[in-house]
């Protein structure tokens, strides 16, 4: 049994570590923040440059052919340095999907631009009539001769307005279908809000908008799975945003003086700091568990063991947010002390693609992750 | 709370509330209702309008504006303002340095401070806390140094809420560097308009300007400015601090807040119909319901002893702000979870272009009212603070 | 607005506690517990002396003609002390119910009985089946010309094997009827058990067995009543024995050394212990809320707020009890301490008559507490 | 956990199954599937089956029994036998004085007490705490005084978890009252049948009797009967309870337990249905099986980071018994809350009197298992000890 990084998974997350250290500080950061686009094109470069961007794309494609295992790897470093660029869209769904129901051709034609960060993609799936509900959406595509058209209205696209492609799900043939939607070309408007977080997302109205299918057949299973995968790649993200701010509130107790001693003197502080470690561990834990269930694929229990993850992580996200905040106390409300900012992105992810309430009745309702068992009573 | 009245109280209850819902304008209400930020404009309109009523700081001395209130009827005169959705007058006038003033004060200085204050016509901006003092208010390093009928005020104050607006702040300053901590401190009024007066505003999560730093350099004040006797200002510290603790909980408005999020809860849809027939998010809204009359019980049990003439400090007021701010904060997260995926972005309006979905109720200040939110376990003694006062109550250690 | 006791109330107070300070000690109590009646005789002479039997029996009967605020009272002090004998069972339920629903003749048959120390009640409603249904009894009253009989099975009957009488719930006419039963008829068949806080408690067995009819009519609503009697009682007894936990652990962490200083030092047990303060605070409110609940009887409220009162209370009931023993350390598990006695009572009274997750869910049905309101929506 | 095994490790994984399930008595294996209380005479038969196959002490040197394994195989031996409700050997003959007398005794002491020790001919019992020392296990009261051949113990030990079964006693005791509080101490096992020791039951609110005092009145102890040097039994103290931090999360157990609560709850009807599907009801299980994985996989990434030979001492053994103490005490609660109303009562057995309706499963342990697992929290090492040490070595304060 070995679950520890390979060497090669080392070194990825070293190099990925080091460029974040040494560009993407919290005053870097701060810049990238307070920009128009809301993320770096020059640091969306150096991720094409060190083979983030084609990282689990197939090397035909121009990618590096690796797995998810990597992905995660990178997803950890982004949420240490809370990184604001569309990986998550670009990488995780859009080339998911794109690798997942495309044709050659069109694998062709849009991975090689990902790799090389040429390429940014989106995924419109969500709708705001249909919280966080996929299957069945309102956006219809009308096939006539003369093309595809959609027409509908998309909420909460992440990476909205970086894209230079939408996938977009709508009904089609009694099921779900996806289409590729040039955001850019008539019948598209977008809006682009910007999340607590800072990460840019937001809505999109198509009406009538020239559309080409991805793939062909029912993309249902291949939108769930991608959704799996996002979010085994934000339990990810979530671990290492929570080390760092666990870091960070640890460093702040040790130093942070009042009454004349520092604070981390307090018992009590030092008593929920440690509670908040025993959760970290429980996430990466299950961070873990989400990674193995993604790469290991088992249509059987695949979305059931990754909502089981989100679900602790999401508990774990808003106990280390919150409690991160409290033991800074006022400084930790500040736009200008990154804990905040920490505790923004938790709070998105623990409600990104989910609610945690929901995911507990789904995961019940699937018959949880122990089968019930008595030696005194028949199996039922 | 009305079948617990007595029939006076109850006719007062009523004559609240009349009041309030018909002589403050309803647009103000509204919003205040609904969660948007008032405008100074609509604090001052309101707050006017409660002064020509005798409303605007009834636990003042009748003398200056106050009425000679029971417990009781403060309490319903509260409750009924927040239920009523009308804001409450400013805290740091009428229950920090109006009362202040008003007890340790000078009569010139009452009668120059004490209508303008009860009016608004000054906007009151708090200069206690600094830099790195937390929750030690009494390291006061702001420096009043006194050179004939002036004291020289250099230092910084911090996590001034609303000073954007002042006109004048309240500080704390020390003037006598040499005595121990918690004397040496004066208590010193001072006109925000003064040269050396800087204000900076500090940028919260929530995205929105509630506090700023307050930079003194070389700020020349009037002696005649000091409340009270030189180095005694802890002592009016530790009074002003003291006071109002009953209407911490703010119970009033975590009604209206829960009531919100209940409407708007029963207005999403979700796959299995309303999210207010969700089995989970129905218990988790129940139990703050049930928690939330169990703090009013708490409160009006603490009422009822002051009716009964103790007057004496007490525990419970610490479970008051203790428990208070925790349900305020549930109520935020409620409202978060509400809205759901549509409580993810930082907006300033419902309104989008054309064509698109109207934002839902909530949309606009859910998250930034969590992230704010996270205050009210902070400020006003922290919950730690809470804690350790109930401990020493209780355990006597 | 006075929540104050009344003088009277505070004299009661004083009496019992006074009665139950020098004779109801840990000593007294632990031979109460070991007996075989699991309750005292004596004690029970003494309570129809200084009145709490016929406290809230009307003067016609000759009991006090008081109310419930002053069974509160009683009940408070009653928890505080941890007293086994079966004063709900009598008094609360037993004499409840019939001068709720029973004939003057029955009343005059009974009441009397019951405050002079004579009768002793128990109510036999909840089934093995029925969980904490009381609305659809198994049992069933068959009526002819020689008399009522009753068959079937009723458990967790408080009281049993003290009482003189039951009163049983059955079918009957299509609805809920109540019988009065003598134990030892034949037919009757009684399986007495001692809970886990020492309360008697037990099963019996109808076999077609002699009762009386108790008053006329469908007696669901004064079932229902009486229930929420009793869970405002259990309110009052639970906030006693609350309140006497937190001052034992509070005086144990006071004087109790550890590493050469008393463990109330730690700062960690000084924060906790003030948790159990904020929560005690609570349940007295809550105790109270239901206090008046019952008093005001209004048919709308009552029930709404009683199971209000006894959710936030369980909660309490558990928060106090697991906080209680685990502050003792290994002491608090013993039985000659008594803490765990208090505890094991708190838990138990946490599972009389409901659940706190039923409550919870009945609660949020029946509407809650506060209602729904947004100024920027229609009332819907 | 099968798919993240070698092969090597599957096989073995297979192996153990196969045995546990095949050569320990099925009743033994039955009775503490269903929670019952096991009889000494259980225990014993079980480990000596286990100690035939050389699996009682796979942790001890090969020489005394012990078997080569990698922390892996040791994780899948206990998981494997608590999953088949295999009782595990008596932690007080094989975790405890076992290693230490293979460590640090003498080969003569090896060779007398080790094989009856794995064997169980000895029930060992532990004499560690005192009253009134809690977590302090330093400070030591019980003394024995060299007298010739001979130490002269007089003291009391507490806590003694079944000692009632016990035929030896190994101790801490102070053999020089002068030095500093963790020297002076001695390690030193003692005959139960000698005079002058007696065992007094500890009457607990489950209602059983598994702990004990444990008095010495001026009892006479060889001195060959001393472990390693005299003055040296914090040493070895600390060794002991340093030993076998993984297996304390009882995670094997806790599955055994939680599938019971499930299938107990699906059997159970409520008004709506089963209590299964009870939405609150299922929730909170849930939770607990989510938390309980995240458990396991806390420990397997320990173990696969001792598989790469980093053996220091891991904050997150203290997590395992933090949050595997909690899992056990959450289980117990939900199986109280299965039972309801028939959880309340203490009952020896699940039979009636002709005509009753029979008890369901789980009537007769809910409740006594819920009070007894209030200790999970307390003993070996506290929650509050475990918080510590996690923020030592988090916060280095």
């Amino acid at each position: 049994m070995d679950l520890e990084l390979t060497d090669v998974q080392q070194e990825l997350a070293s190099t990925v570590g080091r460029l974040l250290a040494t560009k993407y500080d919290a005053a870097a950061r701060d810049e990238v923040l307070a920009s128009e686009a809301g993320y770096s094109e020059s640091m969306w470069s150096q991720f094409a440059e060190i083979g983030l961007l084609g990282l689990p794309i197939d090397e035909d494609y121009d990618g590096a052919g690796m797995g998810f295992a990597e992905v995660a790897v990178v997803m950890e470093q982004f949420g240490r340095a809370l990184t604001l660029e569309p990986y998550l869209a670009t990488v995780v769904l859009g080339a998911g999907l794109i690798t997942a129901v495309g044709t050659d051709e069109q694998k062709s034609e849009l991975l090689p631009g990902v790799a090389a960060g040429e390429t940014k993609l989106a995924l419109a799936a969500y709708e705001p009539a249909g919280r966080y509900d996929l299957t069945r959406p309102g956006t219809t595509a009308s096939v006539s001769e003369s093309g595809v058209t959609l027409t509908g209205e998309k909420s909460g696209v992440l990476g909205l307005g970086a894209a230079d492609r939408l996938i977009v799900s709508a009904a089609v043939d009694g099921g779900v279908g996806l289409f590729l939607v040039d955001p850019a070309a008539e019948g598209v408007t977008i809006d682009v809000r910007t999340q607590a977080d800072g990460h840019k997302a937001g809505s999109v109205l198509f009406d009538s908008a020239p559309a080409t299918r991805l793939g062909e057949g029912d993309a249902s299973a291949a939108i769930a799975a991608v959704i799996d995968t996002a979010n085994a790649a934000l339990c990810a993200e979530a671990v290492g945003a929570m080390e760092a701010s666990l870091k960070m509130t640890a460093e702040y107790l040790h130093t942070r003086e009042q009454f004349g001693f520092p604070i981390g003197r307090n018992q009590v502080l030092q008593h929920r700091a440690a509670d908040l470690y025993a959760t970290l561990e429980y996430a990466k834990s299950m961070a873990l568990y989400a990674k193995l269930a993604v790469i290991e694929n088992n249509p059987d229990t695949r979305h059931r063991d990754v909502i089981a993850a989100k679900l602790v992580i999401d508990d774990a996200c808003r106990h280390i947010s919150q409690e991160a905040i409290q033991m800074h106390g006022g400084i930790g409300m500040t736009m200008e002390y990154p804990i905040g900012h920490y505790a923004k992105r938790l709070t998105v992810i623990a409600r990104t693609f989910d609610e945690a309430d929901a995911l507990t009745a789904e995961l019940a309702e699937m018959g949880g992750l122990i089968e019930a068992r008595a030696a005194d009573l028949q199996a039922g | 709370m009305d079948h617990l009245l007595s029939p006076e109280e109850l006719d007062f209850a009523h004559q609240m509330r009349e009041f309030f819902r018909t002589e403050i304008p309803e647009d103000i209400r509204y919003r205040q209702a609904i969660g948007q930020e008032l405008s100074k404009e609509d604090i001052v309109t309101s707050q006017r309008i409660l002064n020509k009523h005798g409303y605007a700081v009834p636990n003042w001395p009748v003398e200056w504006g106050g009425q000679d209130w029971t417990p009781v009827q403060r309490h319903i005169w509260l409750e009924e303002m927040q239920l009523a959705s009308v804001p409450t007058p400013l805290p740091f006038n009428t229950a920090m340095v109006g009362p202040v003033i008003a007890t340790f004060g000078s009569q010139e200085l009452k009668e120059r401070f004490l209508p303008a204050t009860a009016n608004i016509d000054i906007w009151w901006s708090q200069g206690f806390s600094e830099p790195n003092a937390g929750s030690d208010l009494a390291s006061v390093k702001t420096s009043a140094v006194r050179k004939g009928d002036k004291y020289i005020v250099n230092g910084q104050k911090t996590w001034t809420t609303l000073g954007q607006h002042g006109d004048w702040i309240f500080n704390l300053v020390r003037t006598d560097p040499d005595a121990k901590k918690q004397a040496g401190i004066s208590f010193l009024l001072i006109d925000m308009k003064s040269p050396g007066v800087t204000v900076r505003p500090i940028e919260l999560i929530d995205g929105g300007h509630e506090v700023n730093e307050v930079f003194f350099d070389n700020v020349e004040v009037p002696v005649e400015n000091l409340v009270g006797e030189e180095n005694k200002g802890w002592t009016y510290a530790k009074f002003l601090l003291g006071n109002e603790r009953t209407g911490i909980a703010r119970i009033g408005d975590s009604k209206v807040a829960l009531a919100r999020v209940k409407a708007y809860a029963a207005a999403t849809k979700t796959s299995r119909g309303t999210l207010l027939d969700d089995p989970l998010f129905a218990a988790r809204l129940t139990k703050v319901e049930a928690e939330l009359t169990a703090l009013e019980f708490t409160q009006l049990r603490i009422l009822s002893t002051q009716v009964a003439g103790d007057d004496k400090p007490d525990p419970r007021s610490s479970v008051l702000k203790l428990r208070g701010s925790m349900i305020q904060q549930d109520i935020s997260e409620l409202m978060m979870d509400v809205l759901g995926p549509q409580g993810i972005d930082f907006v300033d309006s419902r309104e989008v272009p054309t064509g698109f979905t109207t934002l839902p109720p909530g949309a606009v200040d859910a998250g930034p009212h969590y992230y704010n939110y996270r205050k009210v376990t902070i400020y006003g003694g922290s919950s730690e603070v809470q804690r350790s006062i109930i401990s020493k109550a209780l355990l006597g250690l």
